[in-house]
């Protein structure tokens, strides 16, 4: 599960750091181990969307929130979404990894064999749909 | 479809290697209280606490995660039994728990809205006003009455119920009397654990539906006998226990609709339910979690996995068929003892193997007494249903129930005990 | 007192004839959260299941008759553990049931006084009106903490806590702010499973019967692990687990003094319960029974009643001396491994086995993942007390608890596996 | 269990209906299985206690409140209060029956063999206690 990939991001997250102006902000935590993320995002005029985020947690949480900034910060929402939705089916064993859509993130095939860390893995990226999903609404609000 | 192979699962169950009462061939007609439980029951709950015992949704090592695997994969078994999702599935100590925890989730919400504190979306429909109404029947167990009455005495809710026919059937023609716009919750057996009869769903559901009520089903005497598939049943919810259906003591079920677990506030508290706590104030985690406080009965979840196993490899229809034709014997052999009359509906049509009875000038505990000396298992009493004794005018009955490892010999047994007691009291 | 003979206590296990993660051997260290079952507990259910199973106090066939006699037998065994008396003992599905229980006592009590319902005598003393007061601790787990949440929420009651000192105990200094004349009941733990911290009983004993309080221990971390007499206690209820003293899941015990109990309104109702019952009313019967509806865990009551046996037989002082021999050690091993952070006191005096540490710079999920692949289970994150974790400002923490069946040996694994994590990060 | 006596006893109750005037009526009630007792006492004078009573219930309910009449039917409370205690001694294994107190009392040892059966052998003489008690708390009271 550690692999080499997955220390440096823990050790050297990328993007780290909460930034203004933002649509949205959520703030998500796992309840059995208390890992936090607080995300925000910021839509652009041609649809792509802009991650800042701060947490703290574990190494895979803090791991995968740094991949997920190199994703997918700055795509739009289908393109995020489509990364999300490959994580979680990876993460079910139920799709092979794939390097074009997650990045580093096919790092993190080896937490499928940990149940109780799946959860940390995917801290992030639910964050990340949440909070684009609650400033889409807004957007159309307007 | 082929008849069971009674003989063949006996041997499953190892306390038929038992006798009692000084040798005697156990005949064991007391499964509406309890089942006897399989040997691949047995082993299941045994490897359980042998291999993989941890406690379950709490630690990150691998006896936790297999705990926690076999315990969630038991959850989507007993929920696929009764076509259910897994989420919809809530695991209680017993069915009692379990309607309970759907009255106290009215309690708890009409106090907690009264008071103006956090609800889940859609808990006005638990909210209760002074007079609003919750039915149930006359044919009920204690466990699907007492709850409700004593939800009416804490709210100002009014209990009110659907009487009885002679012959032992809700009585429909008072449905559109009883089941009114005040009425919150219709909650009533889906088979009388007394009489034996099945209830017909449609119209109590329609009744429910035109003024909007919930309806509870108690599936305590029907999910362990027939085939029962809750996206067929139009009901908000069903609740039933694990030990009548070959499981272990000690765990019970209450299947919802999503919708509607969502909607209610917790009923009992603690660890493994929230989502975030401080020492002011909490919040909750969706359901099924939020109505699983405390480190829950994993090995017996395992256990009741394997029981639906069991029951899927004879089929339930096969189960059903199996009782319906014990039944019919039974009703036969019966009606040909002077004397003996049956409480419930004479024939065998939309009714169960409860068949309870009396005999004429001897006491029910006499007739259990006489029948108990000759191996056979029965149960006397009010059966947890005394208002039914009370609609019959009998202090009492004996009950006969069988299930899938009884057969015709049993109920020759059950019939020449009742004629020994006749003999022996001289009646 | 002798030193336990861990070898032969270990091969009563099953559980330690596997191995995990690739063939390590299993150092189990998280019997806080539930402890393992050795043989004598999983024949003793399996015995009862396949020679006596019947339900419990509804039969009058011989199965039934064993089957409560194996169940009253266990009860009074139990009881007998706690230097109780049978019929002040009432069992349940776990702890978390149990402070439930005597929570919505105080529920039901205020409303059906406010609706001027029958009550029995005395429950006066669980009639809250608003402003009136609860008071826990900020060391309570989550089961003795959110029910009283909820009940301050529903009937306008105050909850306030009992802060903690920086080396990991109650506060005492705060006792008479706390306790107050509008104090109803004090809630408390007897060891806290985070911190592993024993309560100074008496003084809080006298804070809360100074004000006229009931006092409720929750009992989960002590009675596995001390000898724990009621009858010297001074407390009203204790509360406390079967599963994590070798008994099996789905069982838990509250025991009240019996005036208490006589004057509490039911909690669950159902079958078993009852005096009498009419569609309009019921009553109740007398406790333990009213406490006690639906057809009980009777396997369970016999598996923890051997689990008793068993302690019994090691003798519960032996028990402890060896949880301190064993405290000490770890205290003393972690205390050389540079950045290590017990939270907790951290030396042995009144202190349980419950050992939790936070290690700088590494995150308690990473600690306890490389421990799992060196066969250490531990639990990681907040063990149901998060407001610890949040007074001791740290996310979360790794938490070691040990139990009969632990030694040096694994002490030392422990040790190695810190180790070896921090060699891992390089922290 | 069913002894000759015990048979005669319920088939042929002594002392069931209810008379007036009386101090004291209670209704005993077995939960399980609905068996009923209404009793009624009366003190005279010199402190003996009259009993009358009615009830429905199994043979070995209705026999022990026919036994219960023959043996403490006009006695002081002292002595029916002994007679009480011993059935319960007996029924509970712990003494052995003494025709003395018991008459054909002593026919209902069989009983303690069947716990389920013990409730409906002490249903007449636990409402006799409770009816005395209060009749002389009334008494008192006076
Ligand atoms: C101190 C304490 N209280 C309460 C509980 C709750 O026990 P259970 O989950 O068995 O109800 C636990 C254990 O989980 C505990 O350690
Ligand atoms: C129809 C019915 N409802 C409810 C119950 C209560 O089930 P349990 O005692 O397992 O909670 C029973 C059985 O006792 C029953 O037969």
């Amino acid at each position: 599960m550690y692999q080499e990939i997955i220390l440096d991001h823990y050790k050297h997250p990328h993007g780290k750091g909460l930034t203004e102006p933002f649509d949205a902000e959520v703030h998500h935590v796992n309840p059995t181990c208390g890992d936090e993320i607080t995300l925000r995002v910021k839509t652009s005029a041609d649809g792509l969307i802009a991650i800042s985020y701060d947490n703290q947690g574990c190494s895979i949480s803090q791991a995968s929130a740094s991949i997920m900034f190199d994703q997918i910060n700055g795509v739009t929402f289908a393109a995020g979404e489509q990364a999300v939705d490959h994580l979680v089916l990876m993460l079910q064993r139920e799709v092979s990894p794939d390097e074009d859509i997650l990045g580093d993130g096919i790092a993190l095939e080896g937490v499928a064999q940990y149940p109780a860390r799946v959860k940390c893995a995917l801290l992030a990226w639910m964050a990340w749909k949440d909070a684009a999903i609650q400033a889409s609404s807004k957007g159309e609000a307007k | 479809m082929a008849p069971l192979d009674v003989t063949a699962i006996k041997r499953d169950f190892p306390i038929f290697n038992r006798t009692v009462r000084d040798g005697r061939r156990l005949v064991y007609l007391d499964s509406g209280a309890t089942s006897q439980k399989p040997v691949q029951v047995l082993d299941a709950e045994r490897e359980f606490y042998e291999k993989h015992n941890a406690a379950v949704h709490r630690g990150a090592h691998q006896l936790a995660e297999e705990a926690t695997d076999a315990f969630e994969h038991a959850r989507l078994n007993i929920a696929g039994f009764i076509g259910a999702k897994a989420d919809d599935l809530v695991f209680t100590k017993n069915a009692t728990e379990a309607i309970n925890l759907v009255a106290y989730s009215f309690l708890n919400a009409t106090l907690k809205f009264s008071r103006g504190k956090d609800l889940p979306d859609g808990a006005e429909r638990f909210v209760l006003a002074e007079g609003d109404e919750i039915v149930v029947s006359e044919m009920e167990h204690h466990a699907n009455l007492i709850p409700w009455q004593e939800l009416a005495d804490k709210t100002g809710a009014v209990l009110r119920w659907i009487g009885l026919t002679d012959d032992g059937r809700l009585d429909e023609s008072t449905y559109a009397n009883v089941i009114t716009n005040r009425t919150k919750i219709v909650s009533v057996t889906h088979q009388s654990n007394l009489l034996g009869s099945v209830t017909d769903l449609a119209p109590i559901v329609k009744a429910a539906r035109a003024v909007g009520a919930l309806v509870l089903l108690d599936a305590c005497q029907s999910v362990p006998h027939m085939p029962v598939d809750v996206s067929e049943l139009g009901v908000d919810f069903i609740a039933w226990s694990g030990h009548k259906m070959l499981g272990p003591l000690g765990i019970g079920c209450l299947w919802g609709k999503s919708e509607i677990l969502a909607a209610m506030p917790p009923f009992i508290t603690g660890g493994s339910m929230i989502e975030t706590v401080h020492m002011e104030s909490s919040t909750f985690a969706l359901p099924p979690k939020r109505f699983e406080a405390g480190v829950p009965m994993a090995a017996q979840a395992v256990g009741l996995s394997a029981a639906v196993d069991y029951l899927n490899r004879i089929g339930m229809a096969a189960v059903a068929a199996h009782e319906h034709d014990l039944t019919q014997a039974v009703l036969r052999e019966l009606a040909e003892i002077d004397g003996v009359r049956i409480i419930g509906p004479k024939d065998s049509t939309n009714r169960g193997s409860a068949i309870s009875f009396v005999l004429d000038g001897l006491h029910p505990h006499d007739v259990g007494q006489i029948l108990d000396e000759n191996g056979v298992a029965v149960r006397v009493g009010h059966h947890c249903a005394w208002p039914v004794c009370r609609r019959y005018s009998v202090p009492a009955t004996t009950r006969a129930t069988f299930y899938i490892y009884n057969d015709m010999e049993d109920v020759q047994a059950l019939a020449d005990g009742i004629r020994s007691a006749k003999k022996f009291f001289g009646v």
